[in-house]
């Protein structure tokens, strides 16, 4: 009841143009990341962390990123994996390169070395459209990866191609490594989730995000109207290959702290951040969240109850965990195709006229 | 909102459930794959793993008095679910982890060395873990990859009457870390012995490698090396049946000989071999127990059909290494009830001599082994098994020998101090 | 002829049998995108399913024995010796129309007019539950699978090519797989078949009138449901024939479902709605790769074929963005 | 309305344009031009290669033969969206609007090439950003009020009914306050009121902002009605051009509706 857009009237367009024009969202995200940065530092631990929190954390970017590329700007890409891995393997050349270089910047530089190689990826997309788009990202794909995988100067010429990530410290606390603490990887990865939303979020709903989605709705049409094709999808791909470039590299040195590229960046990794996007919401940064949370957390949730909860054995559970989570995949695409973040919009209008249906 | 709040608990306290507080068991977590592209090979390891452990607890209550407790855990051979398997299962006392994934075993060499839990992994992982000055708490005994790749030459020597010179031999392996493991210890005996080494990588999953056996046709190594895991290794014996090529001079590694290898392959498999580093087969006094305690009274992990196949050897062979050295553990503390960190003590002072293993039921199982603080990779010994197509069994052809320790040393001596460098270790002072 | 030059005919003609078990796998994805415009990723899981199914009827399993075990304490695994190969497959086709039937039932009817993404992202959770199901059903371990298909390499072959090399040069002959030679065979009854089948049957003609118009044909009275029962029907057939010839070769075991990411670029090749295209693709990947391997692979560090078929569709097209045999995309205003 | 035609100079002249699909020619040796601030009609029966015209005007199609001046200069090969920049804007035969974005994005949309801070403002949505935001807000504040869409401001356009589409899209066109506007078919399959309110809008266009309109349209009287100066095309070839009432009387124009097609 509490919940109206009635009486909170908009006197300006500035206070019209905010993220979440009605007051009690705008208070409960803020109270939401209050908790996030205040109380869980304190709560943590580290099944929490490693098993929970930071893979959530760092799909949500990723997942973001190709929310912006695929969501936003229609471009469907199965290239994920191959640029996650670009973001680690460059990650892991700048702190083995530079021991003393800040983490903040490793990071940042990593999502932008990233960016470059999205950009070269993305040419095709000027021709190739659809689900033939889709299969010619496999082509990075698979590219990347071989190419992580042959050349020893990406992997420091160690004898098996695997990298490993060395301990570095943010402010004195390591922040990768085996010894860092639960809440220090917990706030690095959280800072730059947050950080990033916020500016994906300004980003889409600027002069940048209505051209990517002119180029969505209808590109022949965008480009009359003075959206350039190339520069839009290209930019699309810059700034998705970025925030994947990041999130790979805090996949890498933050969560994993040791990766080899067939399998830590496999094309399962691309099919999952789409999954996660579709089921979350195409075009939506809350969706982005929701659908990681829902890829990442249902296994390990379904696992506890029947594994730890109930006692069944591990086969059985694997095999019912690919069924549910199938079967729930399905279920939500027939109640709300447009993913669980339109089925939340649409209970919070809901909500907004409660109890008067309409 | 009531029941939203309730499902939040629930929620909350299902993914809790993973850390739960110790017993007084001692604790064996599994990280074993039942599903996933590796399952056919993932489920004999794990009921082998798991059936030992059982045995221990029907027949001798236990190990030292206490039972064991086995924690199976589910990673699907995928990295992100073996670490939450690992973290989920720390929290209960967990002793040893057997990763059973190359990716999962790096992951967790630094961080499980950080929390104080050893890890063995057992003929797989990282090969210069073996020097335990630099890598405390990892173990790989009884042998490694590099050890492998050199038996395999000796034994290619000994065929060829000791003279490798200008013979051609080709290694095809799955493109991975795990496959490209053996090249620089067979570029290093090339250089000794004057072999030609030809590589042929073969991406995952695997199940197209025409052209990696067309040009074995073409180019006719006289002999051919195979580092491979899952599908991979059924169409590779597959694919050098149809080539014809001579299967006894077509060698594996031993996680490229198992039954599920070369039973689609049929008779045409005859003659493959392997390295292996423990027996065959199941005419070892220990299955009497395990039949009787554990199969016949139903509380076998899997439908007992696996007994006595290569991977469910491996899985029994690694419990019962682990069980020992928490056996040694107990004898060094004085206590029944032994800590991750007795364990880790335990396993470097595991000494499993011939009459231990006899008095186990596993009479000439496997060579004696004995770890110490320098060398956590054990003896390193190997013989190479092969396989009877007619009768559907391996045999053990040749006995457990050494590998070219000079060469293998010198390498593990190099990798070790690389990472110890990399990551600010230094080495331990072993007392030697 | 000169060894080297055999030996280049030899990769060609191997890369077109290669060629024909990727198309074999194409073309089911086709079949189910020309008739209802859904990319299904789940083709891959289709075929391991079917194998699995057709597997457990020869061996005579007993379906979710693990699970009945589990549950009840017994000890159930197998009722007898099994059927003979024709039972089996006449059984797991049924089972397969079964599968379509529910499958239309349970999640097609109610996505109807849905975006192509969304559909796509339905038969992921339908390859998802499968993967499972399929698991649960017939367990994860590997089972070997023989339907009375030889394989091994050509005797006859390689007698027949060895006369053809220059006198006195150490060749051996021409190396080409007995089974890949049968897939062909099958490949192409099966086209055959496929074409009889749409051009002279009612139900084929009712197809073609749907994948042409989807409006079109509601508005003549072809009910769109039971034609996507008949699509999926077949394309689960197809599966069974991929995954008979793939399970072949590896045994029937979970990586069987890969083999789906080999058909992809052979689809974008040859377009997403042309049968013919499925198995030109085919073709050109087969070779495209194989010679790729072959010339260039050993500067390069080989294993390239994974990605170099997916370049080698990207560079098509560039020149023809709906693949060389696809409809035609027409941008207008 | 406007019987004279109104003075001024010459904003766009196509010289002999000829455009052909494969063997099929759709525009044959086509010129006329477009005088500044004037009401400029394309008529012709269906196929006649009016949409081709425009396509051609706005860089979408390149004439095989021909020129094409703009505002005093011989206009290159552009692309559609350099073509947009010189100041040319666009409404659809069949409505092409954005239909996962809102009105006021699409209008929003229009003023793209309006627009220029860049990436790194745009990212803290602060400084430049947020400025150069309200400014264009304002701008297209104004459009939505001109055309009376307040109350369909945040609703997404896919949701709306046909008549309103069109006039979201002829607002998004205004947004981009363009030299030359083309509208193509901007009254089609709309009721006789719909139909008012939209010449009402043209011409309020073409008074207020002084904007040029070249317009495709069916309906003759609406033609005869509000421009200033007709081109008549069929099968791809120039008919007649001149003033409504000097249209109305060309013999080679009533043959063509009467007899060979007829046009409502």
């Amino acid at each position: 009841m509490f919940y109206r857009e009635s009486g909170d009237f908009k006197t300006s367009y500035s206070g019209d143009q905010q993220i979440f024009p009605i007051a009690f969202d705008r208070w409960v995200v803020i109270a939401f990341c209050a908790f996030a940065f205040v109380v869980v530092p304190f709560l943590i631990n580290d099944y929490w962390e490693k098993s929970v929190l930071v893979p959530v954390l760092v799909w949500s970017l990723a997942a973001l990123g190709l929310n912006i590329l695929t969501g936003y700007c229609g471009q469907v890409s199965l290239g994920t994996g191959g640029f996650m891995a670009v973001g680690a393997y460059a990650s892991y050349k700048l702190t083995t390169s530079f021991p003393e270089m800040n983490m903040f910047i490793v990071i940042l530089l990593s999502g932008g070395v990233t960016a470059l190689v999205g950009i070269v990826f993305g040419l095709p997309s000027l021709r190739i459209k659809g689900f033939y788009l889709a299969v010619a990202t496999l082509a990075s794909q698979f590219f990347l990866v071989w190419l992580f995988n042959k050349v020893p100067w990406f992997y420091n010429y160690s004898a098996s191609g695997q990298i490993s990530a060395p301990e570095r410290f943010v402010f004195g606390i390591a922040i990768s490594g085996p010894n860092s603490p639960p809440w220090a990887t917990y706030l690095f990865c959280l800072t730059f989730v947050v950080v990033f939303a916020l500016i994906a979020k300004n980003l889409t709903r600027g002069r940048l995000g209505r051209s990517w989605m002119a180029i969505r709705d209808m590109d022949i049409a965008a480009e009359i109207i003075g959206v350039p094709p190339l520069k839009t999808k290209l930019s699309a791909f810059a700034v998705s290959s970025f925030y994947i470039g990041i999130s790979g590299a805090l996949f890498f040195m933050v969560y994993l702290g040791a990766a080899e590229p067939t399998e830590a960046f496999g094309i399962e990794k691309s099919f999952l951040v789409l999954f996660m996007i579709i089921i979350g919401g195409l075009g939506s940064i809350f969706g982005s969240f929701i659908g990681a949370a829902f890829m990442i957390l249902m296994p390990v949730l379904f696992k506890n109850i029947m594994v730890g909860g109930l006692g069944w054995p591990t086969d059985l559970v694997a095999h019912l965990i690919f069924m549910l989570i199938g079967g729930l995949i399905m279920f939500f695409l027939i109640v709300e195709p447009h993913g669980l973040a339109q089925l939340w919009r649409v209970t919070k209008e809901k909500l907004r006229l409660w109890p008067f249906p309409h | 909102m009531k029941h939203t709040k309730l499902a939040a608990a629930a929620v909350a306290m299902a993914m809790t459930l993973g850390a739960n507080t110790a017993s007084a068991d001692l604790v064996f977590p599994s990280l074993d794959y039942r599903t996933g592209p590796y399952a056919p090979n993932g489920i004999p390891f794990a009921d082998g793993y798991s059936d030992y452990f059982t045995l221990l607890n029907e027949r001798d209550g236990g190990i030292g008095g206490v039972p064991a407790r086995v924690l199976p855990c589910e990673t699907g051979y995928n990295t992100e679910k073996g670490v939450e398997c690992y973290e989920s299962t720390k929290g209960e006392g967990a002793l040893v982890y057997q990763p059973l994934s190359t990716g999962i075993t790096y992951q967790l060499i630094p961080k499980a060395t950080a929390d104080g839990i050893p890890v063995h992994s057992m003929g797989y992982g990282r090969t210069s873990a073996a020097n335990g000055k630099v890598f405390s708490h990892i173990f790989n005994y009884p042998g490694t990859y590099w050890d492998a790749a050199s038996i395999i030459v000796k034994h290619i020597a000994d065929q060829e009457g000791g003279d490798l010179k200008d013979k051609t031999i080709a290694l095809v392996y799955h493109n991975s870390a795990y496959g490209k493991e053996p090249i620089r210890t067979l570029e290093e005996l090339a250089k000794k012995h004057g072999y030609n080494l030809t590589l042929l990588a073969v991406d995952h999953p695997g199940q197209e490698q025409k052209s990696q056996w067309l040009q074995i046709r073409r180019e006719r190594p006289d002999y051919v090396l195979m580092w491979g895991w899952g599908v991979m290794n059924q169409v590779a014996i597959q694919e050098a049946a149809n080539i014809r090529y001579p299967m006894d001079h077509f060698i594996g590694v031993w996680w490229s000989a198992s039954e599920n290898d070369v039973l689609p392959a049929g008779d045409a498999a005859n003659g493959y071999k392997a390295v292996a580093f423990h027996g065959v087969g199941s005419g070892f006094g220990v299955y009497d127990d395990l039949k009787k305690h554990v199969v016949d009274t139903g509380k076998a992990a899997g439908d007992g059909s696996n007994l006595g196949t290569v991977l469910y050897n491996r899985g029994m062979y690694a419990a019962m290494l682990a069980s020992e050295a928490a056996r040694t553990a107990q004898e060094i503390h004085g206590t029944a009830d032994i800590t991750p960190a007795m364990m880790r003590d335990g396993m470097e002072a595991l000494n499993l001599t011939e009459a231990r293993m006899a008095e186990l039921g596993l009479a000439n199982f496997g060579p004696e082994v004995s770890v110490d603080c320098a060398n956590h990779g054990g003896p390193g010994l190997g013989a190479i098994q092969q396989w009877d197509a007619a009768a559907g069994t391996w045999s053990l052809i040749t006995e457990f020998t050494g590998a070219d320790r000079d060469v293998v040393d010198a390498l593990i001596a190099e990798d070790s101090a690389a990472f110890a460098a990399e990551n600010n270790i230094t080495p331990r002072d072993c007392g030697a | 002829m000169s060894p080297e030059f055999l030996y280049t005919i030899e990769v060609i003609l191997n890369g077109l049998m290669a060629g024909i078990m990727y198309s074999l796998v194409a073309l089911g994805f086709v079949l189910i995108f020309k008739a209802s415009g859904i990319f299904n990723y789940a083709q891959g899981v289709m075929a391991l399913f079917a194998a699995l199914t057709l597997v457990g009827f020869q061996s005579g399993q007993i379906p979710f024995s693990h699970l009945i075990n589990v549950m009840f304490g017994t000890e159930y695994h197998h009722w007898g010796e099994g059927m003979n190969n024709f039972l089996a497959i006449v059984l797991t086709i049924l089972v397969m129309i079964a599968f379509a039937w529910l499958v239309e039932k349970l999640v097609l009817k109610h996505l109807v007019n849905q975006a192509p993404i969304i559909l796509f992202m339905a038969t992921i959770g339908l390859a998802f539950f499968m993967e499972g199901f399929g698991d649960l059903m017939w367990g994860a371990n590997i089972k070997t699978l023989d339907v009375g298909i030889p394989s091994g390499g050509s005797f006859w072959w390689e007698d027949v090519t060895r006369t053809w090399a220059t006198e006195g040069s150490e060749y051996y002959g021409m190396y080409i797989d007995v089974l890949d030679v049968w897939a062909t065979g099958i490949a192409v009854a099966l086209v055959i078949v496929l074409m009889l089948f749409s051009q002279f049957t009612k139900t084929g003609r009712a197809l073609r009138a749907v994948a042409d118009d989807h409006q079109a044909a509601l508005t003549v009275g072809i009910s769109l449901r039971t034609i996507w029962v008949i699509v999926w029907s077949i394309a689960g057939i197809v599966a069974l024939v991929a995954g008979i010839m793939w399970g072949s070769k590896s045994g029937v075991q979970f990586s069987l479902s890969l083999i789906a990411l080999k058909a992809l670029p052979v689809l974008i090749l040859g377009g997403f709605t042309s049968i013919p295209g499925a198995i030109i693709g085919g073709l050109i990947i087969g070779v495209g790769e194989k010679l790729f391997e072959f010339w260039v692979g050993p500067l390069i560090g080989g294993a390239t074929e994974n990605w170099f078929a997916y370049v080698l569709a990207l560079f098509f097209l560039m020149f023809r963005p709906q693949g060389l045999f696809g409809e035609k995309i027409i941008e207008r205003v | 309305m406007n019987s004279q035609i109104a003075p001024g100079e010459t904003l766009l002249e196509v010289k002999n344009i000829s455009l052909s699909f494969g063997g099929v020619k759709a525009l044959q040796d086509i010129s006329f031009d477009i005088l500044k601030g004037e009401v400029r009609a394309i008529i012709g029966p269906n196929g006649a290669g009016k949409s081709s015209m425009l396509n051609v005007i706005n860089g979408f199609y390149h004439p095989q033969q021909g020129e094409v001046w703009f505002d005093g200069k011989l206009r290159t090969q552009m692309k559609p969206h350099e073509v947009a920049k010189l100041g040319i804007a666009r409404t659809f035969q069949n409505i092409a609007l954005f239909k996962g974005m809102s009105t006021l994005d699409n209008l929003m949309t229009g003023r793209m090439i309006k627009m220029k801070t860049n990436l790194f403002w745009q990212a803290l949505w602060k400084g430049p950003a947020e400025k150069e935001e309200q400014e264009h807000r304002e701008r297209v504040e104004h459009i939505i009020e001109f055309l009376k869409i307040q109350s369909i401001r945040k609703t997404p356009v896919g949701r709306l009914p046909y008549g309103m589409q069109k006039r979201v899209e002829l607002g998004r066109a205004l947004a981009a306050e363009s030299k030359l506007l083309l509208l193509d078919e901007p009254m089609a399959g709309m009721n006789l009121e719909e139909k008012e309110d939209m010449c009402r809008f043209v011409l309020d266009v073409n008074d207020e902002f002084g904007t040029t309109i070249a317009l495709i349209e069916h309906d003759m009287g609406v033609v005869m009605d509000i421009s200033d100066r007709v081109v008549v095309l069929d099968y791809g070839e120039k008919l007649a051009d001149g003033t409504p009432d000097e249209v109305r009387k060309n013999q080679a124009v009533i043959d063509a509706y009467l007899g060979v097609s007829h046009e409502s």
